[in-house]
């Protein structure tokens, strides 16, 4: 008999495969490691240290994080919807530059926290209008959403690249960024909440957006699970014939979420640019619109869950920096591999164990 | 016809997952014959015949084809065993040729040069020996359905099938095109081929069988000579008991009319016209049903009632008001609820809770949440309403809809639709795959809604349905509406109206 | 420099930065035709490069090294194919990840072996696939027009550029005139089709993504060891992405991917030659326009405003029967 | 004193043949020399940067030396953090008191191996490939530029650029393939600015049989016989110096500019590419140094007006 459809509890469905699935991608960056002749164990334990060891490496955990749960949460608005947005890094560069004009606008006249909104909103709309084509395209044109967010991508990288260069750069200044923002313009940094469970911050740019980023996932949720549009978008993302029965707006409902998703994405951009480098610079997304992808299968497209994977990814960004600084053998694109063996088996695998363990779980049920 | 058993199935069984397709199943096909296969839908023929043409893989049980075991691991050994099969759902490549679907897997040799010129030729013989004419270099996309099957029947003949299955061939053939098939069939049993045939219509069975077996949730009920069964037997067989269940209904009093369909021309996804210049009215406290033979329209016109689907001409008028463009959404507020045909590609989203599937469509309601919210509780309370008014079972409405039964599943469905006391109420195929005690409920729940001055339109291949629950048939052929007639009209006048052939 | 010779300059480079665009297209042809969507090409060629640059080094044989560019790619399909037929995951999320592990690991390997930041060491020219003077090239140099033409366009590539506009013809030949082609046209449209015909068709598939990788291997070689003389961090530099663009481009067919890849090379090489020059009445025009033009034309195609694109019907699809 | 000396590179790699691998060179030769150990770190990405010389910093190690412009920002703020900590940065000024910043005369540099290619050419005309299109790189092109034409007023010079950012550093096929470009509109001397994309320029001349001139490291025996001279920034004796001073408590802040009168900058000749440069060559461009020392010929700074005289 088939296992295809064999009926499994949640804690293997959302516990034990996922972890399995880990381990296979842990184990064979273990693999790697070992084979250019370092030790992965000594690799691991820097790798914890170096995230979760004093306050300023959980700072910079959280600091990627933040990034992470803003693509991860793009991407699952959009997969909630039946839509595959692999174009968040896109968006995020392109959101960069919202929050960017807002800052540079407004940061000699008022505090952050004026800014601050004024930013989010910023960033979400240059996302969102990133996204708006390639939505538009998909509900009025049929045009496949995963072959115009890449195009996108790359398209949004080349605007970038000529404004960076052309116009926001600074006369004089070798590289394409604008210039620093003033306090105004900065997102502060959270010494305080860190302080709360007695660490210390110290220089890593943990900042607001972690808040709004969390914010924003409880958000997502009551959009998701609690609001007339979010029933829409799951049933469009289930079965769209269903959806056209429900009377669910096909194209305003794709638009619609898609420009949700690209916000999201565009919000990004506040972490890197207004909270940490205080200017916007080339190529700061930096592959965390990707990451994303990866955060939202990993979380089930569960706001709780990305968070989560988020903070895993986090934890991978950082200790990866560190391991790379104490074994100069291990280049820091090690992480890169394991955040692709964790995509490829995470998520293109993630049915790999499935029929053995459906098999050995039917086995055990009778017996 | 022989004795010798063309094919022979011993205890087959199949399960996907939780739905036991085939239960331990047993049968014989005598060679040369031609051997019908009824039985409701999801009741397990294609399945059956799929693991037959090694399709699928059978979880146990043996097969022999004329007499000797035959291991049937994929598709290649049956068509070695030379066992050749015409889906009920058509496997052909849409932007291929004619010639290159028949090729594939049969093109002799590692290019195709050599292949086409023979495939030519053996088309030209089979066109002549059978009348099966098509155009070599067509492509599929723009054939129409008939051609596509025979396309199929030819390719399984160029594959030298001694033992053809048929699934459900009649379901999309005009009856002339099927009375062709039929004579094709006949041919073939001539020459000493053996054919499977599957459909659900005993009159099919009737005119061209030899014998005929019934199978009814999974197992193989019965298998009968052709000749020594009725049509009565047969239908009692296939559902387990007499099927002409008449629901108790008073007389009709119809008022107002309260839709009105005119001049309304439908085509379908493949832009081929499936409704054309139809008209009809629908009155307040009557039952109007469409009677027909699957695909000939009928599903398009719901479609296009229910606003899912853009009618190319013609209007809709609801109440005295003719509606300019309608979508599913209008049409719910404007009191017209919609029962699909189809509760597992329209009317349900499976992998909901049951409690959403309840509101779906009208979600939008205020009374499910203010503003853009949703108020989980009041749309759970009255989930759990409409479960203990329908008795749906479990009475659980944070379980997952997949995991309903079919009949209950219905209910999910008529629950939804019933209990917004719309205006007007049309159904599509309200008691497909669902079983007896639901068919009574929901055919209560029917009369119930035309009793309290609704104006309900049912649509329903099932002529004893109609029947029983119709106040006046339109019967539906070729896109049109070829006439009406009373529920109590004979079978035979009935019949003939649903094949086009009387007016 | 007169018209004529920028015009012969710039259709020299076009040839150029081509080549790995149709290698990679054609790889994408084969596995999307047969149902499996791959934006993985990316990595692959990345893989194949760095294979390649190192058994090169270590050989000081071209050959061998185009022969590691191949296995390693082709191991890089396998998976793919093995998370999107086997495992039937999502062919995108495969294609991502793919995308990653080589370009991490690329890096990391190179590093490890030779701790030059990941690049490899500089091959010398025996270890590289060395331009091939056509017959007759120095006999009709100096003909006017033809003679330029034909010694800078046509003659001095390397074998791997010939082989590219060799594989064109052929791939359109495999794809419409054998088995193997009709089949794997048939898998990817209609995959129960094949099946019912009584063939495998995860086999088929497999087939198609090795002859993708196997495709790979070859535009990442020309990269490494062709174009450059070493293996490089990310040298593909999105031309994974371009390669896909352009099959798109193409509708999916083998010649016009060809036309379509030559067009976005041309279009790169266009933006090399008016660098930092001003086009008349407009002025100087961004590197970056160039650069996003491939990307932009392929949206508008797959807006249907230049025909429509309709990919394989059951493309990025895995195939089951039980639901 | 006992120092701890750390080295962060710029995103071109250690061994890019060219700048970095000079700084690298720089703190080899002090390591051979003291027998003092140095941690040195490889950033992939801008953001790296920053981490690595803070972590360099809060671990106590004293000088840090961030070669690279892209890292100012970086320095800005990590010396602000560390006032007791020594830092230097190599091709950018940072104006606080804890950090030295070594800024090079690339233009005179340039100057010199724009004479000796103005002289090499046959046809006439010569190139110059950059790494990313920045100021610094404006620079090395406009003193080459006006080297080659004080060797042959008619010159032609072809300039391009790779690309606009950090990855323009690391991209030897468009490197190559910009080259190509320019040999095939008769340039003969190519000059490359481009840390590692120049080894695809180099390697481009060197296949069809025309001169190139390195950069930054003395690249001459890549390709001997093809590379004219390379165009050698001390960027080692930045690094070596820094390290040397900070050891003998010497360390000042402020800005120090090498040009070609303190060695800083200069032509390079040596076995590989002797042959290539004739007496007349020699002669000639020696006379442009002394000139250059002397004040006679004032090579112009492009950064200082973001512009190149045009002839
Ligand atoms: N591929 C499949 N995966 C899972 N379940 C299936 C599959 N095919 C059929 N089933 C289930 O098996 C049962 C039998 O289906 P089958 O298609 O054999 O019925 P049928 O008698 O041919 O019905 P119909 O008359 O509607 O064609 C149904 O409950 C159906 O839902
Ligand atoms: N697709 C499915 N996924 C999960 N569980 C299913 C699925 N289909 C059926 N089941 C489970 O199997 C049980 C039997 O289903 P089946 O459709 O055969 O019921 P049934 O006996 O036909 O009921 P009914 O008479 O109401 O149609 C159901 O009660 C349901 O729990
Ligand atoms: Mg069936
Ligand atoms: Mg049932």
């Amino acid at each position: 008999m088939s296992t295809a459809s064999v009926k499994l509890p949640n804690w293997i469905n959302y516990g034990l495969m996922p972890f399995l699935n880990l381990s296979v991608a842990f184990f064979i960056s273990g693999l790697v490691v070992w084979s250019i002749g370092e030790n992965p164990f000594e690799a691991v334990s820097l790798m914890l240290e170096g995230a979760l060891g004093s306050g300023e490496g959980i700072g910079f955990t959280l600091y990627y994080a933040t990034s992470f749960i803003f693509t991860g949460l793009s991407v699952a608005v959009a997969f909630h919807a039946g839509l595959f947005n692999i174009g968040s890094e896109g968006q995020a560069y392109v959101g960069g530059l919202g929050a960017a004009l807002v800052a540079l606008a407004l940061d000699h006249y008022v505090p952050w926290y004026v800014t601050m909104p004024f930013a989010v909103i910023g960033a979400a709309l240059f996302g969102a209008g990133w996204a708006l084509i390639p939505a538009w395209m998909q509900a009025t044109r049929g045009s496949h959403i995963v072959i115009t967010t890449i195009m996108f991508n790359f398209i949004g990288a080349a605007l970038m690249v000529y404004l960076l260069v052309n116009v926001l750069i600074v006369p004089g200044k070798m590289a394409p960024e604008t210039r620093t923002f003033l306090e105004g313009g900065q997102l502060p940094k959270l010494d305080w909440l860190m302080a709360l469970f007695g660490m210390r911050l110290g220089p890593a740019p943990f900042n607001v957006s972690f808040l709004i980023a969390l914010v924003m996932a409880f958000l997502v949720w009551v959009l998701i699970w609690r609001t007339k549009l979010g029933f829409e978008m799951r049933t469009l993302g289930i079965s769209p014939s269903a959806a056209v029965y429900a009377g669910v707006p096909y194209v305003r409902t794709v638009i619609v979420a898609m420009l949700i998703s690209g916000g999201l994405a565009g919000m990004m951009a506040l972490n890197p640019v207004m909270g940490a480098s205080a200017r916007l610079q080339v190529e700061f997304v930096g592959g965390a619109g990707f990451v994303g992808i990866a955060v939202s299968l990993m979380g089930r497209s569960h706001p709780v869950g990305i968070v989560l994977a988020a903070i895993l990814f986090g934890m991978l960004y950082q200790g990866g920096n560190w391991v790379s600084f104490e074994m100069p053998n291990i280049t820091r694109d090690m992480i890169v591999v394991i955040q692709g063996l964790v995509i490829l088996f995470a998520g293109a695998l993630e049915y790999m164990f499935r029929p053995a363990i459906a098999k050995a779980y039917g086995r055990l049920a009778k017996g | 016809m022989s004795d010798v058993a063309a094919i022979e199935l011993f205890g087959i069984d199949k399960r996907f997952g939780s739905v036991h397709a085939n239960r331990n199943i047993d049968l014989k096909v005598a060679k040369g014959s031609i051997h019908g296969i009824i039985g409701e839908n999801g009741a397990g023929k294609s399945t059956l015949m799929s693991i037959l043409y090694g399709f699928y893989q059978a979880d146990g049980g043996e097969i022999r084809v004329d007499g000797r075991p035959a291991h049937i691991r994929d598709s290649q050994a049956a068509i070695a065993a030379g066992i050749g099969m015409v889906h009920q759902h058509f496997m052909l490549v849409e932007n291929f040729t004619v010639l290159e679907n028949i090729m594939l897997g049969a093109e002799g040799g590692a290019f195709l040069k050599s292949g086409t010129d023979k495939v030519r030729g053996e088309l030209k013989r089979l066109e002549e020996e059978y009348g099966l004419d098509v155009d070599p270099d067509a492509v599929i996309d723009e054939l129409p359905v008939g051609l596509q099957q025979r396309v199929e029947i030819l390719k399984a003949l160029y594959r030298g099938a001694e033992i053809l299955i048929l699934d459900e061939p009649t379901g999309v053939l005009t009856p002339a095109e099927a009375d062709h098939l039929f004579r094709i069939l006949v041919q073939l049993r001539e020459q000493g081929k053996t054919v499977i045939f599957i459909t659900h219509k005993l009159r099919e069975i009737m005119a061209v069988t030899d014998t005929v077996s019934v199978m009814r949730r999974g197992e193989m009920v019965a298998t009968v000579k052709t000749a020594e069964t009725s049509v009565e037997e047969l239908a009692e067989l296939m559902v387990g008991r007499r099927v002409l269940l008449r629901v108790r209904k008073g007389e009709a009093a119809p008022g107002a009319v309260l839709l009105s369909v005119r001049n309304l021309t439908v085509k379908d996804n493949r832009g081929v016209v499936m409704v054309d210049n139809v008209s009809f009215d629908v009155r307040a406290g009557e039952i109007a049903g469409i009677a027909g033979v699957a695909g000939n329209g009928q599903s398009e016109l719901l479609e296009a009632i229910a606003g899912i689907r853009k009618p190319v001409s013609g209007e809709i008028v609801v109440d005295g008001k003719p509606l300019a463009a309608a979508d599913p959404a209008y049409m719910r507020e404007i009191g017209l609820a919609h029962i699909p045909e189809d509760r597992h590609h329209m009317g349900l989203v499976l992998p909901f809770e049951e409690y959403e599937n309840a509101m779906l469509g009208y979600h939008r309601d205020p009374a499910f949440g203010r503003g853009p919210f949703l108020d989980l509780e009041a749309i759970r309370a009255d989930a759990r309403e409409k479960i203990e008014k329908y008795d749906i079972r479990p009475p659980d409405c944070r379980l997952k809809t997949a995991n309903f039964s079919g009949g209950n599943q219905q209910k999910i469905v008529c629950a939804r639709e019933i209990e917004r006391d719309p205006k007007i109420l049309i159904i599509g195929q309200p008691t497909r795959g669902v079983d007896i005690g639901a068919i009574e409920f929901i055919h209560k729940r029917i009369i119930d809604m035309r009793d309290a001055g609704k104006a309900v339109l049912l649509v329903s291949v099932e002529l004893d349905e109609i029947r029983a629950l119709a106040d006046r048939v339109l019967v539906m052929f070729a896109g049109h509406v070829v006439g009406e007639t009373v529920p109590d009209a004979d079978e035979k006048t009935l019949g003939l109206m649903m094949a086009g052939i009387a007016a | 420099m007169d018209g004529f010779d920028i015009f012969v300059s710039i259709l020299g480079s076009t040839i150029r930065l081509s080549i790995p665009l149709i290698f990679t297209a054609l790889a994408g042809l084969f596995s999307e035709r047969a149902g499996v969507f791959d934006i993985g090409l990316e990595g692959k060629m990345l893989a194949a490069a760095f294979a390649a640059a190192c058994f090169a080094h270590v050989t000081g044989s071209a050959l061998t090294g185009l022969g590691a560019g191949i296995v390693v790619s082709i191991l890089l399909s396998l998976v793919h194919g093995f998370a999107s037929i086997t495992s039937r995951g999502n062919q995108i999320v495969s294609g991502v990840a793919l995308n990653f592990v080589a370009a991490g690991l690329t890096i990391v390997l190179g590093q490890a072996w030779f701790g030059q930041g990941g690049r490899t060491p500089t091959l010398p020219l025996t270890a590289r696939f060395q331009p091939i003077a056509l017959p007759g090239v120095d006999l009709v140099r100096d003909v006017p027009v033809l003679g330029p033409l034909y010694a800078n366009v046509v003659s001095g590539h390397n074998l791997l550029t010939y082989l590219a506009f060799l594989a064109v013809p052929l791939s359109a030949w495999v794809l419409y005139r054998t088995r193997f082609g009709l089949r794997l046209r048939a898998v990817g449209e209609n995959p129960g089709a094949v099946d019912t015909a009584g063939i495998s068709v995860s086999w088929l598939r497999y087939r198609a993504v090795i002859v993708a990788g196997f495709l790979c291997g070859f535009s990442g070689t020309y990269l490494a060891i062709a174009q450059s003389a070493a293996f490089i961090s990310n040298m593909s530099a999105g031309k994974g992405y371009i390669a896909l663009a352009a099959l798109i481009f193409a509708k999916w067919r083998p010649v016009p991917v060809l036309f379509a890849c030559l067009l976005f090379g041309f279009l790169d090489a266009v933006a090399n030659f008016m660098q930092g020059k001003a086009v008349p009445g407009i002025g100087e025009v961004p590197v970056q326009i160039f650069q996003a033009l491939p990307y932009v034309l392929t949206c508008i195609l797959l807006a249907g405003f230049i025909g429509v694109a309709r990919p394989p019907k059951a493309g990025g699809v895995a195939y089951t029967k039980e639901r | 004193a006992d120092i701890r000396p750390a080295l962060v590179y710029g995103t071109g790699g250690k061994f890019d043949k060219s700048f970095n691998e000079a700084a690298f060179a720089g703190a080899e030769k002090f390591k051979a020399e003291t027998g003092i150990d140095f941690r040195d770190f490889e950033p992939t990405g801008d953001t790296q940067g920053e981490q690595a010389i803070r972590n360099f910093a809060s671990r106590g190690f004293n000088p840090v030396v961030a070669v690279s412009f892209a890292w100012t920002s970086a320095i800005e703020k990590v010396a602000a953090e560390f006032p007791d900590t020594q830092f230097v940065i190599v091709d950018s000024v940072v104006d606080q008191p804890n950090v030295r910043s070594v800024v090079y005369a690339e233009h005179e540099g340039s100057y010199l191996v724009g004479v000796l290619a103005g002289m090499a050419s046959k046809t006439g005309k010569v190139g110059f490939v950059g790494g990313m299109d920045i100021p610094l790189i404006r620079k090395f092109a406009c003193g080459y530029e006006q080297g080659a034409r004080a060797a042959n007023a008619d010159i032609q010079v072809f300039q391009n650029m790779t690309g606009t950012t950090g990855a323009a550093w690391n991209d030897p096929v468009r490197g190559g393939e910009l080259t190509k470009s320019q040999i095939d509109q008769g340039a003969d001397v190519i000059y490359a600015a481009a840390g590692a994309t120049g080894l695809g320029v180099l390697q481009t001349a060197a296949d069809n049989g025309k001169l190139s001139i390195g950069v930054d490291s003395n690249q001459n025996h890549l390709h001997p016989g093809s590379v004219l001279t390379s165009m050698v920034k001390r960027v080692d004796l930045a690094v070596y110096n820094a390290y040397l001073d900070a050891r003998d408590d010497k360390f000042t802040g402020g800005t120090v500019a090498m040009g070609v009168k303190d060695d800083g900058v200069a032509y390079s000749v040596d076995d590989d590419n002797r042959a290539l440069i004739t007496d007349e060559m020699t002669a000639a461009v020696e006379k442009a140094k002394a000139d250059i020392i002397s004040g006679a010929i004032q090579v112009h700074d492009y950064m200082t007006d973001n512009s190149c005289p045009k002839p």
